[in-house]
């Protein structure tokens, strides 16, 4: 089924707010260019393993290796510059700024990657940063609101918009934190062809995510976490099938 | 990203610049003299380059003044004990201010929000004090720096007219520098920071590495206009290094309006013109007078100068943006939750 | 040599006890309507010398006791008009619109104060049961020979513990205390429960006003009645809230402890006195980036 | 003057224009000499156009020295109408040029500013002042500070400064300018005059312990009282430089009481002396005994004004003042009289100095014959005169220091004041030979007369 090598590989993961242990031990690998979807119930510690990845949370212990590089405990924005782009649960973009603004920071931020000086560049209408940004734009079904302030969208479009922000910088690994949660189901489904439009381009993929149906429209294998721990990874028909994993979840409903 | 920014700019830059150089003109006009037009313009220089940290990225120092007085009092230690030359001056003062905005936002930029406002407030009245106190046997005290030098640069005497060209152009120079640096990628990285700073980061960006370089860039304005003020006057008070001056340049950027670089300069020409001017009118009661105008323009403006024009200029169907906060202070969510409240408030 | 110093050391912490004990009485307030309406009132200061004017007009035309019931009454008016007149429409408006427009109305009232009384000092003499000094040595038996200090500041300690242990009381045990209290620690929840919190607002805000009030008739004989004393009482009070973390009380009070001890042991060195003051907070915010107690996410 | 050679400006214009070609070279050597001016140039706001000539009051009109800036703006106003109208001292200062018709034939207007009792804010206004209304001398401030500030501008601007109340010995010490003239007393003096009394009130056997406002004020006036206690046999315990503006001085006047120091030195001014006091006698320093002996405090410079505010807490507390409502000679009496006529209440000592300030100025552009600011310095310079205060009052040429006789003073206990006004009875006339000291004591340049 792996379509490569690995291109994250995270080994023996482990993380402790206080008395509860988040993450135990995780261990967890993606192929370069597959769909790979992390499901568990509640609490059970997916957003904080995203957030490990991009190092927001440093791990108590493990390792975490992008591209054959270690890069645990390094800064966000170095993670991100190595080819990591993460669409977050809340839309994330720069509210008082039109569209292409905010795709085109991100663009500015792939080209000259961490820090610029380049204050004698003007971001005129013919810029090719800005001409990238608009095309995005248009690609993601934005193109009529270029110059809109980013505040005003909807929150799906919110969403989109953020994908853009993510996408115009080509990563080689985007995170999606439950792309189409609180959307309609038609806006779900223009999602989900959107995400695999993107996915032609070989773009390899993580994605949290509630809704099952997104999850086996989208996911090429499935990785369940519950109480900080794997309890399973696999192609989504042999999840389907995981008695540890119906028990994880009406465990679960049993807690709550 | 405006429709023709190179034809838009020429003419913007160029009536900033007809309107500054014929200052000492028509400030007489209105009960103003030169004096006066040369410290607006040092001040707009000041308040401008405030506007680079609050109005981009949304950070409010209240410690501005520890530049402006650093400044003020290397420049006139060099012209009391080194040469009246206004040049070694400028270089000194700018090595010196170089460092000690380093030094400062190094340690204030680890922090948002009011309590980065506090530490830069901390850092400046600990100037302060120290000038007051165990420096004043260089700083003169209370009594502030005083000297017998008349400043010159390259033989000319810097007084008069002559002060007020050199301060005119380095208003028009800084105001330039400004709306490229607006336009500019880094530039764009600098508001991004106000609007998100997290999702900069989580874009690959190195967020503080930004803050920095407009911390540093706003405090060479705060130190150039401290530089121009003691080539003005040769004399340096140690308000220069007060709070007040520093809520004096807070003052003037909103009630100018932030983010807009040009309203923080009519900002600090009004405060000056009122308390120079409009203030003998008034006699003793003018800063009542004040504090009511003060109070009335930010209930009822809450963008300033600019965007009482832009509400004009809407009103007569000439278009202009609209303008809710002076300053969108806090990241997106928070923002939203405040917008939620007001609609939710009854009455309101 | 040790005795001397056993009385030096107990002067100093008294001193710094009750120096502690005026910012305290301010910084509860202020903390109060922060945490509770997040609106910063930089015209606290003006509300305590504005109590302060009262205070000397009431204890002069009748007598101390009853400005000491009266002016916490007419600061509690005072904060509820000024809430409902202004604060309540810059609640949705950024922090620096709160601190400017709140920073205006403190440079009209203090120059109102000034334009009705003058610039100078007005006198404010203390009442005859408060004049006079405790001589510390009758009932501290550890100290030797002989050590005073003013009964009014004793005096002035004793109240600030009043006011705190009040406050707590009245927040802890009372269906409005719940409330505040829960405003305090989730607003926006409060809100979507949808308890109605713009009465409380007005009310919160006058309980501040209060606190400002008793601290500017008990403060007013030391820190003197002149117009500009609210703006320079504001500066330490504020630091004080931000050292403690802004919105918590408890902070609050730690912080002026903190701050009064300060200012007292650095007293024979007076000269980096300030200094010291701003070093402490420096720390204090670089150690623990909301302050002693602050929550996170709280202004920033 | 007397005795010198006068040439009426007109004259001198026309003698020395014949020479124009040599005046530059020849007369710089005798630039000290009167009369001796190549031109009378355009110079700073001179030559003065129309038929006003404009004063400049600036003084603090917002701030905590507002109503010590209102008593001055009153003094200033009044003296105007004298200057215009007669009357006032006008009447009793001798020698005098001054005809109660304006001055040099001009009649005499004002313009005013609010210094904040800031000096760069005090600069600003002056600025305006000269720049815009073209006042041919401003007055004014409540601060050493501004006052050093605004004679540093004076001299830049090349018109003259007449500083009103700045007690600082570099007023006329290290910080002395030519453009700038000083009739208030210094700390210097204040100390001088203390001394003696202090011992003999108090005693030779004393330990004194200072609180000193800490700048430059504050730190000569201790030096000053130090030296001068000393002198009388008393001890100096200990020195706090307490930092300007404090509200609270607890924490000091602890340190007080933990001394073996009997008496209490304020170096205060204002507010701080205020303060300080206040809460010296809230920490019984007035009622209680140390080394057997009842503890004194004693404030080095009184203010009316501030007085006020201290309440009772002035009583039998001595220090000393530039002048006082009661004062009986006849010059004092023709400014108190004119000044509770015309607004009800008795002068200041800030307003007393504001005014004859004013005064003495106008008479020296009377003497000198123009307004042309070299001049009219020179005329000042060495100028001695009677009736504008006790005895005869000299401005010294070498520093702009004027001499005359001060006074020690001390607070009335309330239940001998008459009025509200009445708060301090005067102790002793210090006249002025005891309270002289050499013009080199405070080294300073007071720079030239015309800009280079």
């Amino acid at each position: 089924m792996n379509k490569g090598e690995p291109l994250l590989e995270v080994r023996g993961v482990s993380k402790r707010f206080g008395g509860l242990q988040a993450l135990k031990d995780v261990d967890f690998s993606v192929a370069e260019g597959s769909i790979h979807a992390i499901i568990g119930p509640n609490g059970a510690g997916k957003s904080t393993f995203l957030n490990v990845l991009i190092g927001l949370i440093e791990p108590d212990q493990g390792s975490v290796t992008f591209a054959g590089e270690p890069i645990r405990g390094l800064k966000p924005y170095k993670i991100i510059q190595r080819g990591i782009a993460r669409v977050f649960q809340t839309p994330q973009i720069f509210p008082g700024m039109s569209l292409l603004q905010n795709v085109a920071i991100a663009a500015v931020a792939k080209r000259d990657g961490q820090f610029n000086t380049k204050v004698l560049e003007s971001l005129g209408p013919r810029h090719p940063i800005v001409d990238e940004a608009g095309d995005l734009l248009a690609r993601v079904g934005l193109g009529d609101y270029l110059h809109a302030a980013a505040e005003h969208l909807s929150r799906g479009d919110k969403r989109r918009l953020e994908l853009a922000v993510c996408l115009v910088a080509h990563p080689r690994l985007l995170l999606l934190d439950e792309p189409t949660a609180g959307m309609a189901r038609h806006d779900t489904n223009r999602t989900i062809d959107l995400l695999k439009e993107i996915s032609e381009t070989g773009m390899t993929k993580v994605v949290i995510e509630h809704d099952m149906h997104v999850v086996f429209s989208l996911a090429e294998r499935i990785t369940v976490l519950a109480q900080g721990q794997v309890i399973a990874t696999g192609r989504p028909e042999e999840i389907r099938g995981n008695p540890r994993v119906q028990e994880a979840y009406l465990g679960g409903a049993h807690a709550a | 990203m405006g429709r023709s920014p190179f034809a838009a700019d020429l003419i913007a830059v160029g009536l900033f610049a007809a309107v500054v150089l014929t200052m000492p003109v028509w400030i007489v006009w209105i009960g103003g003299y030169e004096a006066l037009a040369t410290k607006i313009v040092i001040w707009a220089v000041f308040a401008l380059g405030f506007d680079i940290l609050l109005g981009f990225t949304g950070y409010l120092s209240f410690g501005h003044a520890a530049f402006f007085g650093t400044a003020a009092y290397t420049t006139g230690l060099c012209l009391k004990h080194l040469s009246a030359d206004i040049l070694p001056a400028f270089f000194i003062t700018g090595g010196v201010s170089l460092v000690v905005a380093f030094v400062i936002g190094l340690l204030t930029l680890r922090r948002s929000g009011i309590y980065f406002s506090i530490l830069t407030l901390a850092f400046a009245e600990m100037l302060h004090a120290a000038a007051l106190s165990i420096l004043q046997a260089y700083t003169g005290g209370d009594n502030g720096l005083t000297m017998h030098t008349k400043p010159e640069l390259l033989g000319i005497r810097m007084e008069g007219l002559n002060v007020f060209y050199l301060a005119a152009i380095v208003a028009i120079l800084g105001f330039f520098a400004a709306r490229q640096i607006k336009r500019s990628p880094f530039g764009l990285m600098l508001r991004a920071i106000k609007e998100n700073a997290m999702r900069l980061e989580y874009t690959g960006v190195n967020v503080w590495a930004y803050k920095m370089a407009a911390y540093m860039i706003s405090a060479m304005y705060a130190s150039l206009a401290g530089f121009l003020m003691v080539v003005l006057e040769p004399y340096v008070a140690t308000k220069f290094l007060h709070w007040s001056t520093s809520g004096e340049v807070v003052i003037m950027s909103v009630i100018g309006g932030v983010n807009t670089l040009i309203g923080p300069m009519i900002g600090a020409a009004f405060m000056l013109y009122f308390e120079n001017v409009i203030q003998a009118f008034i006699g003793e009661q003018w800063r009542l007078v004040l504090g009511l105008v003060f109070v009335l323009i930010v209930i009822f403006l809450p963008g300033g100068f600019v965007d009482g024009f832009n509400r004009i200029r809407r009103a007569v169907g000439l278009g202009g943006r609209e303008r809710h906060h002076n300053v969108p202070d806090a990241p997106a969510p928070v923002r939203e939750n405040r917008g939620d409240r007001a609609a939710r408030q009854p009455g309101e | 040599m040790s005795g001397s110093l056993v009385n030096a050391l107990t002067l100093q912490v008294i001193t710094g006890l009750q120096l502690g004990a005026i910012y305290a009485l301010i910084a509860l307030g202020l903390t109060l309507i922060f945490g509770t309406l997040g609106v910063v009132n930089f015209a606290h200061g003006a509300l305590y010398i504005l109590a302060s004017y009262a205070a000397v007009l009431v204890a002069g035309h009748t007598n101390f006791v009853l400005a000491v019931v009266l002016v916490p009454v007419f600061l509690f008016l005072v904060g509820i008009v000024m809430e409902r007149g202004l604060i309540r429409f810059f609640y949705d408006r950024p922090h620096t619109d709160q601190i400017l427009v709140t920073f205006g109305l403190a440079i009209v009232i203090q120059e109102a104060l000034k334009w009705a009384f003058g610039a100078n000092n007005i006198p404010f003499p203390l009442p005859p049961w408060g004049n006079g000094v405790v001589f510390l040595h009758e009932y501290l038996p550890f100290l030797e020979g002989f050590v005073v200090f003013p009964k009014w500041r004793l005096i002035l300690v004793g109240v600030s513990l009043l006011v705190v242990v009040g406050l707590f009381l009245l927040l802890q045990f009372t269906t409005f205390g719940l409330t505040v209290r829960a405003g305090m620690r989730e607003p926006d929840m409060m809100r979507f429960l949808g308890v109605d919190v713009t009465k409380r607002f007005a009310v919160v805000f006058g309980l501040g006003a209060l606190i400002a009030g008793v601290a500017g008739v008990f403060g007013g004989p030391i820190t003197q009645v002149s117009p500009e004393v609210g703006m320079a009482i504001l500066v330490p009070s504020f630091l004080v809230v931000v050292i403690g973390g802004m919105g918590s009380l408890p902070g609050a009070l730690v912080a002026a402890l903190i701050l009064g001890l300060a200012l007292s042991f650095s007293a024979e060195y007076a000269a980096v006195q300030q200094i010291v003051v701003y070093l402490i907070a420096v720390v204090v915010l670089l150690v623990r980036p909301r302050g002693l107690m602050g929550k996170k996410g709280v202004f920033e | 003057m007397p005795g010198k050679l006068i040439i009426p400006a007109a004259t001198r214009r026309r003698i020395l224009k014949t020479g124009t070609a040599l005046g530059g070279l020849a007369l710089a050597p005798l630039g000290f000499v009167r009369g001796a001016w190549a031109e009378e140039g355009p110079l700073g706001t001179f030559p003065v156009k129309g038929d006003t000539v404009k004063f400049g009051f600036c003084v603090p009109q917002t701030g905590a020295y507002a109503d010590e800036g209102a008593d001055e703006l009153r003094a200033y106003q009044l003296a105007v109408k004298h200057l215009n109208e007669g009357g006032g001292v006008l009447e009793t200062l001798k020698p005098s040029k001054l005809t109660g018709q304006g001055v040099l034939g001009k009649k005499v207007d004002y313009v005013t500013g609010d210094t904040q009792t800031n000096p760069d804010a005090a600069r600003t206004a002056a600025q305006r002042m000269i720049e815009r209304d073209g006042v041919i001398m401003f007055s004014g401030g409540s601060s050493s500070a501004v006052a050093i500030a605004q004679q540093y501008l004076a001299q830049e601007k090349s018109v003259v400064f007449m500083c009103a109340l700045t007690h600082s010995n570099d007023t006329t010490g290290k910080d002395r300018r030519r453009y700038g003239f000083r009739h208030f007393f210094n700390a210097y003096m204040s100390g001088v005059a203390l001394g003696p009394i202090l011992a003999e009130d108090y005693g030779k056997d004393r330990r004194a312990y200072h609180l000193t406002a800490d700048y430059t004020w504050g730190h000569t006036q201790y030096d000053s009282m130090k030296q001068a206690t000393e002198k009388q046999g008393w001890t100096t315990v200990n020195n706090i430089m307490t930092p300007l503006g404090s509200t609270d001085y607890s924490q000091f006047l602890t340190a007080v009481l933990n001394s073996d120091a009997d008496v209490l030195v304020l170096n205060h001014y204002g507010k701080d002396m205020v303060n300080s006091l206040t809460q010296a006698s809230q920490f019984g320093m007035r009622d209680i005994d140390k080394n057997g002996k009842k503890m004194q405090i004693v404030v080095p410079l009184y203010s009316e004004l501030m007085a006020k505010g201290a309440g009772d807490n002035i009583e039998g507390v001595l220090g000393t003042a530039n002048f006082n409502e009661k004062l009986d000679d006849a010059g004092s009496q023709a400014f108190i009289k004119t000044f509770t006529d015309e607004y009800g209440f008795p002068p200041s000592q800030a307003a007393h100095t504001a005014y004859v300030q004013t005064l003495l100025y106008a008479n020296a552009c009377e003497t000198a014959g123009t307004f042309y600011p070299p001049e009219v310095i020179k005329a000042l310079e060495g100028f001695e005169c009677e009736g504008i205060g006790p005895g005869k009052a000299l401005y010294r040429a070498e520093d702009h220091q004027n001499f005359h006789d001060i006074l020690v003073v001390k607070g009335k206990a309330p239940s001998e004041r008459k009025d509200q006004y009445d708060l301090l009875e005067i102790v002793k006339h210090v006249p002025r030979a005891e309270i002289e000291y050499p013009a080199d004591t405070f080294p300073g340049e007071l720079g030239p007369y015309k800009p280079a």
